[in-house]
């Protein structure tokens, strides 16, 4: 069986299932009527908030419900398999490249590049698996299964059973097209149709007003990326006369275009207005807003869209168009440095962050600017490698939310669990293993790829030192913030009140095992992309790097590392992280496990002494803000205020804006254009009635105006 | 039969029409049923246009002449090309869907509701076939008669203001038109010693670019209130919120498409001088560029839904004309598939109006909010009309707009850059509508007990979706059809376009 | 008969002595052979047979012109004139005679009047306009002119107990009598200027003057404004509106298209002949008076109330168009003018037709509110007005949109594109009004449920004029070529 | 030769006096009167110029028939009351302006233009009587009129029958 | 002395006799009188036509001027005719008081 011509199959199983699930699921799923009554002196709805009546529904609802819940991972499986052989197959072929077209899909009318060739545009349907897609496709295939099957447990409960598979369908299968596209234009299809799965899926408990808001936001942001890749790509096909993959390779492969390394040229604009379009998708600032409201969608929405997959969908395409940064190091700059300010960034919010799914979604976006610095910096496989390994334990620490809200019955806020690790164990455990690879501790996932891409920034030709030193303050919080994530939640006293403490339980297996698996992943899946520097490992384990090579023309500048002053570095630089890190932890833990008295202790010593140390005083401020009621202030206010006011301003202020516009122009319309023509017939209509009054009735006036007419000749006449 | 294809097509409305008039009024449900037969028939015969159209040959196909009236050299003329092709089939299915919806919506004075919208129809098809101006500007005013009435007895409280708005301002663009036609007839009679309407014989014109510019506005101004382009738009909203659903169906889905085909046929292939001046192009992108934003930001606030999908017509005519005068070949195609797709996506959108109104007698959008819980099926439909107008890939919206763009962008890179701001708009003030009305929680106890979409109903948005799909997913023998007739008008207008490089070649032969 | 008269002569003269004869004869058997109110039809019978002989002898002398190849033939000396110019517009005298002449049995019978003159009448008119289609003597058109406008002072008074009838009629009477004073004073001076009263002799002696001579320009003023008065051009038109909204409608009918267009005849005869040296000086007067009389007219006509009174002032600012085809003057404007009275002649006699039929027992029927719901009630006669009002507004593919069409040709042959821009304006705003007539018919409600008045002679007239506003539309071709056969320059 | 100025310039007199009066006495029977003087006055000049056909039809048919007429009917529709109202309406003023505008403007036109007609001896002296004149040109080239003309009056006798008649 | 008499005496004595009778059309209210006025009018007229064809040594002026009196007799008694049967309606013969029509 020839998988290599059957990948066009792979986003069709999914396809399939949605389309399925859309038109007969509301047939297999009979809706509870409370889904109905939704008016506002009625029940809330099933769902309004979490799981609150999930008990009052009591049972599934029977075999349809069965048979969804076998179908729709069913599909997503086979792709998996699908996959896995196109994969294997991939691997044997030399060049490692396999590209299927269907047909042609949209055919353009002939014109002119810039050059003056004449063109005509043309996008196929066609399927590009190359090293870098078969990584995609893997990670999407296989994390969105894990998330299915848990979202049987998880949204067993909810109305609109079908829908949410249905949805979760489609967005695989826009997902896998995105992935397996190609030319770009496909890929738009993809990044459009996620986008549209993601508000469909945010949105999926429409009757929550907040989350058809966040829904729509997320669209719209989006679409201003959108705008942007749209551009671009109009740009390079004016350019290259072709939006296909391997022909923009090959044409900037070819020498005809020089690296625009002074000043913006073409190539740049094109870039940056790619780069644009990942913004919005991969949530870097400035459009980064909309995720953390994302948040408002069912769990495993959050783990599969707004952690593993759809947000890197960015971080893929710059990847996919490295011949174009390579050219542009400008622009390369600007990626990095976006990245490495939004990373700070949404770190910096996620340590005082209350909501575990919000505190989750911050470090998401952290996390993507670390694989945007990776980009800047030149090492797309790193960042794909992140990609991969983050999309493990993210999920992870998602799924592992998920199940401790589940466990809660919709509990959100950190302050109100605490000590919850031999109630749900399980979940505890797996949560575990994730924080410590996000932290990165050496062993696990996090630690080779998160490594890599500090040791990639250091060892930048261009020397991004101070890049560099932004990374690594975002390991230290993300590890701090992590762990306090992980000593509010699960250690400590229980903050929640009893009798819902009694309520507690582990989640069923279904839920549990994925989280399992996805554990595993995490901790292991690092290890075939190890650092070069263990070189006493065999090259199996940078089978990674290898595998991504011929895709990405990784330039192998190894043997220059074998210098021992470099070898010295690296091993320095990796304790330097790994040091971090622990710092992080151990500070989290110092002021979450231990607080009452060393809080006491510091507030009483607090004093010109110790302000002089900064670690102290900064001690003290963390302290200070976590324990004055709610969000605190000082710098993480700040921040907060800051990604309020001045970020969502920004949007909302130009939200305001467009009303103010569009009243105005509306205005306009009624009062000046319209006016105008109102004015006008209002004028014809009233010199009727002066016309008419000469009609006096009096025959004489008539013979009058017949002599007057006739006097006005003679005067002509004379005049003339 | 078959060499009187098109005159069977462009006749078979009136005829029904005609064999209506016999019903006794009283006997609503048998005219009703005659009326959709004779919609569903107009359709069926106009199918073997499409099978037997040939893309590979230039010029008009399936033509048809006869004197008329010799002694003004005005002849009957009918024949289609690919852009006439794609408009009739339009008008044929949205005819026929237009009237099936209003099965259940017009209950007094049926018989001349179903008259007016035969006439009507053929009257359109009329418009789009006709290869002889003299034709064309009859056909182009019998229009306005069947629409003036469809608004004016059975539209909404305002209905009379709007129906003679509506009139006024098109009799008064269509007299001046009616002007720059003359000028034309009489300039060929001087060249060529006699008279004749016909296009091709006007083509063969050779006029000094002064007058071609006089013709041109004539035109402009005759063609511009049609589509309605900027300044001249305001006759749309209130023709569009007055006119009950079907009018406004067909208003919007057809009527308007009258306008940027009448750009296409005529301004462009017989004024070139004109049409390539670069003040006017300037102009006429200027005017389509703030219609486009325009027409997305005055819908963003409306309170009233078909005010809204009202206004976002203009945004998304301001997409055909600036594709028209993008001059380049895929700006053109882009605008006719544009026309094409939205007559789609508004159509539909207008009858998703229609719906609601009928069951619930208020177009405030703050009337409504959660019907996604009562009508599941009609908020399905809604999204996929609503992301097809927003032009999301897959559906039919997203190609067009794209081909336009790509026009617009060879042309002049700002132009395209200020248009795609239209596209982000549009997702805003779509999604915020289907928001505002679908999702959320149900504030109104009206909205409680809706009924879902019937079968009846539902039968009219199938086939618009699947043609939203279809376009979307394959629009490749759209491009084949527009190809020759785009191909013969930037020909026309740019004669030096083509011969830049010799013939068209997949684009990176060069580059290798 | 003496060897001074030839048989020519009494050929040109048959259609006029059939119509004098027959109008006689009605006048006497009116009340020596049918005195019973019964029998009244054969008056009727009476006057078609009439008309139907005199257009046999207008179909012999078409023939004979087109047998014998000849563009035109005279006869007594001069003082007749047969050409295709005069037997275009008999044919439409003729045919506007008998369409109003079936309508008017039934409006009489409602009135309460006698038959017997008002069918005289109606032939001696139509008689009168006979010689103004055909004469070419000062002195014969005088006449003729005189003869038809007193049988029509007679017909617009003709309801002698409605005060509004007395009124319309002693207005224009008064107001004709004077214009035609000044009319004749014109023709004095022609006569003095040419030593003639033959318009080939006149034509001749003031071609031999320049244009700018004072004498010809007093006979000029003084006859265009009788003659501007007759077909209502302002500021000679005041008379107009009083005057049809007065009048038996029957007879508005007759006066807005018969009078109107045999005055045009004669206009054209006059400005064609004797003053076309002239041309440079009327240009301008009449591209004055032609602006002047579509603006007022469709002015006045937007805050109408009485339908009467609103066509009345439609029918003006039809004039104004016409006189256009005239400015323009080349041969597409002459054209121009014959196709538009054609056109004119069918749709505004077919829409006074619907307004005759609102006249019922007791209900006046003149009121816009009267057409209320008009479709509820006769979807006929609504539909019917409905295509005699857009072929008014000139839309496509009615007769009316020809006559438009043909004007705007000719202006723009002869570069009158502002004056072309004027008129074409000028659609929109009648547009306005005419359409308040169809709001009123298909959307406004009905103010009394009395169906309208029908008998066979209205609705044959009726569905005559309907078909014909349609049929010169959809198929103009006969009548154009007809109407090509008019063109008077040589 | 002078006595035909003296005669013109008396019947003139005579005219103008007639009409002038005719126009601005109050009581229309004196206007009636002062019009039959206007019209021996014109039927004077019309001797002058040697045509005495004419000057005949003027005397018998107006001074003898018209005037009865108006006459007549001032006495039916009895305007003793008439005599005392307002003779001019309000517009008069303007009228008149007006009027005596266009007359100088005539006046002023004819003067321009009289190289037309200077006065000449007729060119050749009237061989026959007048009257036979006339007839004869009546009946030969004016045949037509003349048989129009006597449709023209049996409409106006009609017409006079029908407006006068009382309502049965 | 006296210069002789031209034909322009005539035309001009003819233009007076017309403006007079145009005043009295335009200004007096009484119907009957403006009757008068009008007759007046056309005697301007055959002053005219007499004038002329005296100049031209033809009678063809003088017939016309028989067919204008013809003309102005039957005008007078048509106009009388009316103006009777208003008057039997309206009991006036004031030419501003008969306003029925207007606008």
């Amino acid at each position: 069986m020839d998988f290599l011509e059957l990948i066009w199959l792979i986003p069709l199983f999914p396809l399939a299932g949605a389309v399925l699930m859309l038109l007969l699921g509301r047939r297999l799923d009979r809706q509870p009527p409370s889904e109905v009554a939704a008016a506002p002196g009625l029940a809330p709805p099933a769902g309004s908030h979490g799981h609150g009546p999930a008990h009052v529904q009591g049972a599934h609802g029977g075999r349809g419900k069965a048979l969804i819940s076998l179908l729709c991972p069913g599909t997503v499986l086979l792709s998996l398999i699908f996959s896995l052989g196109a994969v294997a197959q991939l691997a044997g072929l030399p060049e490692r490249v396999h590209q299927v077209v269907k047909f042609t899909w949209v055919a353009g009318l002939p014109f002119f590049t810039q050059g003056g060739a004449p063109a005509r545009f043309a996008a196929d349907w066609g399927f590009l698996l190359d090293p870098l897609s078969a990584v995609m496709i893997l990670v999407v295939t296989g994390i969105s299964f894990v998330i299915h099957v848990y979202s049987v447990g998880y949204m067993g409960h909810e109305g609109g059973y079908y829908r949410f598979f249905g949805y979760l369908n489609l967005f695989v299968f826009f997902m896998l097209m995105l992935v397996l596209a190609n030319n770009y234009l496909l890929m738009f299809v993809g990044w459009e149709g996620v986008g549209l799965c993601s508000y469909l899926l945010i949105g999926f408990y429409f009757h929550k007003k907040s989350a058809a808001d966040a829904g729509k936001k997320a669209f719209v942001v989006n679409r201003v990326g959108d705008a942007g890749f749209i551009l671009g790509m109009l740009l390079m096909f004016s350019v290259f006369g072709s939006v296909r993959f391997l022909d923009v390779n090959q044409a900037l492969a070819s020498g005809r275009f020089g690296a625009e390394s002074a000043g913006l040229g073409v190539l740049s604009a094109m870039a940056l207005l790619l780069f644009l379009g990942a913004t919005g998708k991969s949530a870097q600032f400035p459009l980064y807003t909309w995720l953390p409201d994302a948040m408002e969608g069912p769990t495993p929405v959050s783990a599969l869209i707004h952690a593993a997959t759809m947000v890197t969908a960015g971080v893929y395409m710059v990847a996919r168009s490295h011949l174009l940064y390579r050219l542009t190091p400008e622009v390369s700059l600007i990626v990095a440095a976006v990245g490495a300010f939004t990373a700070l960034l949404s770190a910096s919010i996620a340590l005082v962050q209350n909501d575990i799914k919000r505190v989750l979604a911050y470090s998401t976006v952290s996390q993507l600017g670390y694989m945007f610095m990776a980009c800047g910096a030149g090492a797309y496989w790193v960042a794909i490698f992140h990609l991969y390994t983050h999309a493990f334990f993210k999920a992870l620490l998602f799924l592992g939310s998920g199940s401790v809200i589940h466990a809660l019955g919709g509990e959100q806020d950190m302050r109100r669990m605490g000590g919850l690790k031999d109630r749900i164990p399980i979940t505890y455990r797996t949560m575990f293993v994730g924080a410590l690879a996000i932290a990165g501790i050496p062993g696990l996932a996090g630690f080779f790829s998160k490594d890599e891409i500090l040791w990639q920034l250091y060892s930048h030709p261009h020397g991004w030192k101070a890049i560099y030193a932004v990374a690594l303050v975002t390991a230290a919080m993300t590890a701090f913030y992590m762990w306090r994530l992980m000593f509010l939640t699960f250690h400590g006293a229980p903050r929640l009140a009893a009798d819902r403490l009694a309520q507690v339980h582990e989640s069923p297996p279904v839920m549990t095992i994925p989280l399992v698996v996805l554990a595993a992943g995490s901790a292991l899946a690092g290890w075939i992309g190890v650092p070069r520097l263990w070189s006493f490992l065999p090259e199996g384990f940078r089978a990674f790097e290898h595998w991504l090579a011929p895709a990405l023309s990784v330039h192998q500048a190894g043997e220059s590392l074998e210098h021992a002053a470099e070898a010295g570095t690296e091993w320095l630089l990796m304790g330097l992280s790994v040091a971090v890190a622990l710092a992080g932890i151990a500070l989290a833990r110092e002021l979450y496990l231990r607080r009452p008295a060393r809080a006491e202790a510091l507030r009483v010593a607090a004093g010109p002494l110790y302000t002089a140390l900064l670690n102290k005083w900064y001690v003290d401020e963390i302290y200070d803000f976590l324990f004055v009621n709610g969000l605190g202030k000082g710098g993480g206010r700040a921040l907060a205020r800051f990604d309020n006011r001045i970020v969502d301003g920004g949007v909302n202020g130009a939200g305001w804006l467009t009303r103010l516009t569009s009243s105005l122009s509306i205005w306009w319309d009624t009062w000046i254009v319209d006016g105008a023509v109102r004015l006008g017939s209002f004028l014809v209509k009233m010199s009727s009635y002066p016309v008419r009054v000469l009609q006096t009735g009096s025959l004489q006036t008539y013979a009058l105006a017949i002599v007057l007419g006739a006097a006005a000749v003679f005067a002509w006449y004379l005049m003339r | 039969m078959s060499e009187h294809l098109l005159s069977l097509v462009l006749f078979t409305p009136l005829a029904g029409m005609l064999v209506l008039l016999l019903i006794p009024g009283s006997r609503k449900n048998l005219i009703r049923l005659w009326a959709n037969l004779v919609g569903a028939a107009g359709f069926l015969v106009s199918i073997p246009l499409v099978l037997r159209f040939d893309k590979s040959a230039g010029g008009f196909q399936m033509v048809e002449r006869a004197e008329w009236i010799p002694s003004l050299g005005a002849r009957y003329i009918v024949g289609i090309d690919g852009i006439s092709l794609l408009l009739v089939m339009l008008t044929t299915l949205v005819g026929a869907l237009a009237i099936l919806s209003s099965w259940s919506a017009i209950e007094e004075r049926v018989k001349q509701y179903y008259a007016m919208f035969l006439l009507q129809q053929t009257g359109m098809l009329g418009v789009f076939v006709a290869l002889d101006f003299f034709l064309f500007f009859v056909f182009w005013e019998v229009v306005l008669v069947p629409m003036y009435f469809i608004i004016g007895v059975w539209g909404g409280p305002r209905k009379l203001y709007a129906a003679i708005k509506f009139f006024l301002y098109t009799l008064a663009g269509s007299v001046l038109m009616l002007l720059g036609i003359l000028t034309l007839y009489f300039q060929h009679f001087r060249q060529f010693g006699f008279y004749s309407f016909e296009i091709a014989e006007l083509m063969k014109l050779d006029l000094p670019p002064g007058l071609q510019q006089w013709v041109f506005w004539a035109f402009f101004i005759g063609f511009a209130i049609k589509v309605p382009m900027f300044p001249f738009h305001t006759w749309l909203p209130d023709a569009h919120v007055e006119a009950p659903t079907a009018g406004s169906v067909i208003l919007a889905s057809i009527l308007l498409k009258m306008g940027t085909y009448g750009f296409l046929r005529f301004s462009l292939p017989l004024l070139p001088k004109a049409s390539i001046d670069p003040l006017v192009v300037q102009i006429l992108i200027g005017l389509s560029l703030v219609a486009i934003i325009y027409g997305a930001l005055v819908s963003l606030m409306q309170q009233d839904w078909k005010k809204l999908v009202a206004y976002s017509s203009v945004s998304h005519l301001g997409f055909c004309t600036l594709g028209i005068f993008a001059l380049n070949p895929n700006g053109l195609a882009g605008s006719v598939i544009q026309q094409i797709n939205h007559g789609i996506s508004t159509g539909m959108l207008f009858l998703i109006v229609g719906i609601v109104y009928e069951r619930r007698h208020t177009r405030e959008i703050a009337e409504y909010g959660g019907l996604a819980h009562v009508m599941p099926k009609f908020a399905t439909v809604f999204a996929i009309a609503m992301l097809s107008s927003a032009g999301l890939p897959l559906l039919n919206g997203f190609i067009g707009e794209f081909t336009i763009l790509q026009g617009a962008f060879e042309a002049n890179r700002i132009w395209a850059a200020f248009a795609v701001t239209g596209v982000i708009l549009g997702a805003a003030y779509l999604l915020w509508l289907y928001q505002r009305t679908m999702l959320g929680q149900i504030t109104n106890p009206k909205n409680l007990r809706l009924p879902d979409l019937n079968l009846r109903e539902l039968a009219v948005f199938l086939p618009l979706i699947a043609w939203a799909i279809w376009i979307g997913v394959y629009p490749k023998p759209y491009f084949e059809v527009l190809e020759k007739p785009v191909a013969e008008i930037v020909e026309r207008v740019r004669p030096d376009y083509f011969r830049q490089a010799p013939a068209a070649v997949a684009g990176l032969e060069v580059l290798r | 008969m003496s060897a001074y008269y030839t048989s020519v002569d009494h050929f040109a003269l048959i259609p006029a002595l059939m119509l004098a004869l027959f109008g006689c004869a009605v006048l006497l058997f009116d009340f020596l052979v049918f005195p019973s109110p019964r029998q009244r039809k054969w008056l009727l019978v009476f006057l078609a047979l009439g008309v139907g002989f005199a257009g046999f002898g207008l179909a012999r002398q078409q023939a004979f012109l087109a047998e014998q190849g000849l563009s035109d033939f005279t006869a007594f000396h001069g003082a007749l004139t047969i050409d295709g110019f005069s037997i275009f517009f008999n044919w439409i005298f003729l045919a506007a005679s008998l369409i109003v002449a079936l309508v008017s049995y039934k409006y009489l019978e409602i009135e309460g009047e006698h038959h017997g003159e008002y069918y005289g009448l109606i032939l001696l008119a139509n008689c009168g306009m006979y010689f103004l289609a055909c004469g070419t003597d000062l002195v014969t058109l005088f006449v003729g002119l005189e003869l038809m406008a007193l049988s029509f002072y007679i017909m617009v008074g003709f309801l002698r107990s409605d005060k509004r009838s007395n009124e319309a009629a002693l207005k224009y009477l008064l107001l004709g009598a004077f214009s035609s004073g000044l009319l004749v004073y014109g023709f004095s001076i022609l006569y003095g200027l040419a030593g003639s009263t033959r318009l080939g002799d006149i034509t001749a002696a003031v071609a031999g003057r320049s244009a700018w001579d004072p004498l010809v320009f007093l006979a000029l003023t003084t006859t265009a404004v009788g003659l501007l008065f007759k077909v209502s051009a302002v500021p000679f038109h005041m008379w107009a509106p009083d005057a049809y909204e007065g009048a038996p409608t029957t007879v508005t009918a007759y006066l807005s298209v018969g009078s109107k267009a045999a005055s045009f005849a004669f206009l054209v005869r006059i400005f064609l002949g004797p003053l076309a040296a002239a041309r440079e000086v009327w240009v301008p007067l009449l591209s004055a008076v032609a602006i002047a009389t579509m603006t007022v007219g469709n002015l006045a006509a937007i805050s109408q109330t009485n339908i009467k009174r609103l066509l009345a002032y439609s029918s003006i600012s039809h004039a104004g168009y016409i006189l256009l085809g005239l400015v323009a003057g080349n041969a597409t404007g002459i054209k121009g003018v014959a196709v538009y009275v054609l056109v004119y002649t069918f749709m505004n006699l077919g829409a006074f037709l619907v307004v005759v039929a609102l006249r019922r027992k007791d209900i006046l029927g003149e009121d816009l509110e009267d057409l209320g719901g008009l479709m509820r009630k006769s979807p006929g006669h609504a539909l019917l007005m409905l295509i005699f009002l857009l072929s008014l507004a000139g839309i496509p593919p009615t007769a009316g949109f020809l006559g438009k069409y043909y004007i705007f040709w000719a202006l723009i042959e002869t570069r009158h594109y502002l004056l072309a821009v004027v008129a074409a304006a000028y659609v929109a705003v009648a547009v306005y009004y005419y359409f308040r007539v169809v709001r009123s018919m298909f959307v406004a409600e009905a103010p009394d449920r009395e169906p309208v008045a029908s008998s066979f002679g209205l609705r044959l007239a009726l569905g005559v004029t309907g078909l014909l506003t349609l049929a010169i539309g959809v198929y103009p071709e006969p009548w154009l070529a007809l109407a090509q056969t008019s063109v008077l320059l040589r | 030769m002078w006595l035909d100025t003296l005669f013109f310039y008396l019947f003139a007199a005579v005219t103008l006096t007639g009409a002038v009066l005719t126009v601005t006495r109050r009581n229309p029977v004196h206007s009636a009167m002062s019009l039959i003087l206007a019209l021996i006055g014109v039927a004077g000049l019309f001797l002058l110029q040697k045509a005495e056909f004419l000057f005949a039809v003027q005397i018998v048919l107006y001074v003898g028939g018209i005037m009865v007429l108006f006459l007549f009917v001032i006495m039916l529709v009895n305007l003793d009351q008439a005599a005392r109202l307002r003779q001019f309406n309000r517009q008069w003023v303007l009228a008149l302006a007006c009027v005596l505008a266009v007359a100088a403007e005539v006046v002023y036109v004819l003067a321009r233009g009289a190289g037309a007609f200077r006065y000449a001896a007729p060119a050749e002296a009237p061989r026959a009587g007048n009257v036979e004149l006339v007839a004869d040109a009546l009946f030969k080239q004016y045949l037509l009129p003349f048989e129009l003309a006597s449709i023209l009056l049996l409409a106006a006798i009609v017409g006079g029958v029908i407006m006068a008649r009382k309502r049965s | 002395m006296l210069h002789p008499v031209t034909t322009t005496h005539y035309l001009v004595l003819g233009a007076a006799l017309l403006a007079i009778g145009t005043i009295g059309v335009l200004a007096r209210r009484n119907i009957v009188v403006i009757l008068m006025a009008i007759e007046l009018m056309l005697n301007a007229v055959n002053i005219n036509l007499i004038a002329f064809s005296r100049y031209l040594g033809q009678v063809q002026g003088q017939v016309f001027a028989i067919f204008v009196i013809t003309v102005a007799v039957a005008e007078a008694a048509v106009g009388l005719g009316i103006l009777i049967a208003l008057f039997r309606n309206k009991e006036t013969v004031q030419a501003d008081e008969i306003d029925l029509l207007k606008w």
